[in-house]
């Protein structure tokens, strides 16, 4: 059930430069699943639209989630001034989120691009089993992850549940290029691919999964309204009827973000 | 408690409460959110006679206090409409008005000759879609257009019939006397108004279609004028919306002269609106011991 | 640094930035907060050939992300305005154009045949002022009617005019055309937009004159629309405005195709505005290493 | 020299229902005089105008100044949540002011009506020498303050500086009535009078001042835009030409708001 509710921020900090983590204790962490998002709104109110944020972790214990996210504009900069204690109003939970018992027994690629490796995280917690606490999901949890320069984030914290590949574009550390130039380089098989990055990335990978008859889950990301169906602004191509408008254009906020990548033509 | 119920050609609403067009969609995605049963009415998406894709994205954009948007009036066709979401709809305890596109006048009657034979309580017909290219933006903002196409509607439809107006006219008494004199049932104002947005860092529009309506709290000093001036230029009922954002900005419309009201964009940044809406007229007629909710629509004058 | 000149008619401007008139008065009041010497321009408050004594009070109420103004262009005449604020303004090495309005055709002529014998630089007709009534509003919302008073105005004036333009109409461009193909030297808009607001707890209307202007950042995706219309529409230069608080916003309008910007009611809530503008795009062109402001003009199609 | 400019909360107070005390630190403190306003802007950016509101107390040492307002819309709201240290922007210092020199050794009565009464505050300090600490300019101050009933505020603050009497519409203090009550029952013979209030309780001050030969100042209210006499939008009809239009319009922002009273039609 989506609700619009009040969190109550318990930590935020600057995690790279301009890249910001914020933890929010709010009931929505109950139902919350990789791949997901929320959308928050601002107090100012010129800018009114809640700002859809990926989920990158999810604790149950503590009813919390945690955002990760870039400043990008004028509502994300008012977010990276949250101090604790503050209370922030949060639409969610929102859209389809990653599909993980498609990663059963296999070997999973996990890719991540910039601001699009924060869901990530909560997925390689889920398919590994926590790291290993509990039993996985998947056979073997890999991530491919593509920064643009060494400013990395979230790194260190994947590592804990994943082996890790990176990609940087100026070549600082690891594979230089992108990931889809890692995946070849370390000559990866995955069974199954999940990523979540920019459009050029997402079409790499759709690219070379799909002559390849590897499911691949792309996290998609278009301007949006309403976050929950109704506008109908957020939609991407598909190549078969859509369930809604039947007009083959999905609602990413509602039938997404997460699609197999044969289902759509980006 | 104050009464709440008000009549628009006939037909009873539990109180002036609706939905504006294209913000609700079929009520099923805010169902999770408000109980429907407590609306006046929903206003469903525009439907037209086939499928429509609607506009390439960016589809939106947040201006100062609202928002752009170019959908471009993707909807599933009259079919999917009927079988799916009037069915949806049906079970609930509040009128239902279809809104009705198209893209010539055939494509109208068509869908309007299609919901005849529904038990559907009205339709609007959005003649005044600024994001529809083929035409379709001539019916909404020149006089004779709108009579034309009222008066075809008007002879075939076997339901009341509102007809949405348009806010970008020199002068929307114009098209409200002209839809009056077609014989529409009530008319709706103000659909949204033509804006842009330019992203000045990537030298490009923001939204694909280059404009969009405009929508939100921004506009409401104008939608509130509009609605004046039409309540003063015809006698049929006016639905008014545009930027009601809570309880006070309804009974604004109300007492410029609407006799029901419409939440629009700002169901998007509270997915409570309506009923928060109906509430807050409610409040305000109690706190103020109006017995009844007609002797405040149209006192201000 | 990057070279901001533009030409209007024949007349240099230091810099795009002038004020939007009646947000401005002469210029004496902000002269306080800001070097004049610093502005492409200076538009002044609208004057016309007699002492005008305005509308009854309230005259300005605040909406949401703007406010509304029916002040009804009071203003000293032409008489004191010579004598005592064209002294003033003449201090200054900044453009000074003369906002002019009327009531009648004759009006206007008698204000420009006064304004030719001066050392003003342009002059810039009010045609669309919505807070006067006598007629002075057809003017404005009619391209035959600007057409007429256009041609007169031109076949008489001795400066550069202005046509400003009224948004309050079905499509800008016929009258941005008709502006055109009467002479006019530059359009600017948009003038206000004509909205209301009502106090629900006095159940009354907050301005005497029932509606007013709006204006601020809430119209800015209008006034950007119209602006880029017109640029597409005629050649003559435009002076956007509309909502402008920041350089980006100027940046805004440029690329849409305005030549020159004004800051207008945003001058209330910042008293700087006018120089953080040409500040601001100052820095916007250095940073993104445009070399000359014309190469941004009307860039985005 | 006007300016806009940031102001620090040193204190913010409830003093009566509804009624808020802010002491803000401001160089604009230190050209302020009794009856003067500054502009309050809110960080609502859907509520962008000045809120214009009369200065209360001057302290020139802390260069402070003290505003004293009623909750009357959503500017009002929001500055009555401002507490110490928060950053206030302000527009000032406005209008012309009371003109203190024109008390020079008279019997001046001070009238001050609910949300009217802050600005007697400042100019019964300044007219009486701070209470004698200073030579006084006037050679008597006495306060004729109204309220609605017994929830008054500033009073003890003004019984400092001067002789106070109140009237009280329900007649819970002081004389039962308005403030021209209160004169009347007290028999007061003013040489010049000074008045801040609603526009009747102005209205009967100009109608009793006035076929008595005695000056009266009074300060008026309209709504305002941009505070500084250029939009026009605060005028008051006067018996004479204005200084700006000559249309017998002056400026309440600039040319007031402080009017001898046989100046304006009210």
């Amino acid at each position: 059930m989506k609700k619009k509710t009040v969190g109550f921020v318990t930590r935020s900090e600057e995690i790279s430069v301009d890249i910001f983590s914020l933890w929010i204790e709010t009931e929505l962490a109950k139902d919350a699943k990789p791949g997901q998002f929320v959308g928050i709104f601002t107090n100012d109110r010129s800018a009114l639209l809640p700002r859809p944020i990926s989920i990158c972790e999810v604790n149950k214990d503590k009813s919390a989630l945690r955002l990760v996210y870039r400043i990008a504009g004028k509502g994300t900069r008012e977010f990276s001034h949250l101090q604790a204690g503050r209370r922030v109003s949060l639409l969610g939970v929102l859209g389809n989120g990653f599909p993980c018992e498609e990663a059963e027994d296999k070997c999973a690629v996990l890719m991540g691009g910039g601001i699009g490796v924060p869901p990530i995280l909560e997925l390689a917690k889920v398919l590994s089993g926590n790291g290993g606490v509990n039993k996985p999901i998947a056979k073997e949890v890999i991530c491919v992850i593509g920064y643009r320069d060494a400013q990395t984030f979230l790194l260190e914290e994947l590592q804990q549940y994943a082996k890790v590949l990176v990609a940087t574009e100026d070549g600082s550390i690891g594979t230089k290029g992108n990931v889809i130039d890692a995946l070849n380089e370390n000559k990866l098989n995955p069974d199954i691919i999940y990523a979540c990055g920019p459009m050029p990335m997402l079409r790499g990978i759709k690219n070379w999964a799909e002559p390849r008859q590897i499911p691949a889950f792309i996290s998609l990301e278009e301007r949006m309204a309403c976050g929950v169906g109704a506008c109908l602004g957020c939609v991407c191509t598909t190549s078969k009827k859509d369930s809604h408008s039947h007009v083959n254009n999905a609602r990413i906020c509602t039938d997404g973000p997460v699609f197999d990548s044969r289902e759509v033509i980006i | 408690m104050a009464n709440t119920k008000i009549n628009i050609a006939g037909v009873e609403f539990k109180n002036p409460v609706v939905t504006a067009s294209g913000t609700f969609g079929s009520g099923m995605e805010y169902s999770e959110f408000v109980d429907l049963n407590r609306l006046g009415g929903v206003v469903t998406k525009g439907v037209a006679n086939i499928p429509w894709p609607g506009n390439p994205t960016p589809r939106v954009a947040e201006v100062y206090g609202g928002m752009l948007n170019a959908i471009g009036l993707q909807n599933p066709g009259i079919d999917v409409f009927i079988e799916r979401d009037l069915e949806f709809l049906k079970r609930f305890d509040t009128n239902v008005i279809v809104n009705v596109c198209g893209k010539s006048v055939s494509d109208y009657l068509e869908v309007v000759e299609r919901l005849n034979d529904t038990d559907i309580d009205m339709m609007e017909i959005n003649i005044s879609c600024p994001n529809v290219k083929e035409g379709a933006i001539a019916f909404g903002q020149k006089a004779d257009s709108v009579f034309d196409i009222t008066n075809q509607i008007r002879s075939i439809a076997k339901k009341p019939v509102i007809m949405k107006l348009s806010p970008n006219v020199t002068d929307i008494t114009e098209m409200a006397r002209a839809a009056e004199a077609a014989g529409a049932d009530a008319i709706s104002l103000i659909n949204t108004i033509t804006g842009m947005k330019i992203d000045i860092n990537k030298r490009s529009f923001v939204l694909a279609n280059k404009t969009g309506g405009m929508s939100g709290p921004a506009i409401k000093p104008i939608a509130v004028r509009m609605v004046y001036q039409c309540a003063q230029a015809v006698k049929i009922p006016i639905i008014g919306m545009g930027g009601i954002a809570n309880g006070e900005d309804a009974i604004e419309f109300l007492m410029a002269g609407a006799t029901a009201v419409a939440a629009g964009a700002m169901n998007f940044v509270n997915p409570y609106l309506t009923q928060e809406l109906v509430d807050g007229i409610e409040a305000f007629l109690d706190k103020n011991k109006i017995e009844d909710i007609k002797d405040i629509i149209g006192c201000v004058k």
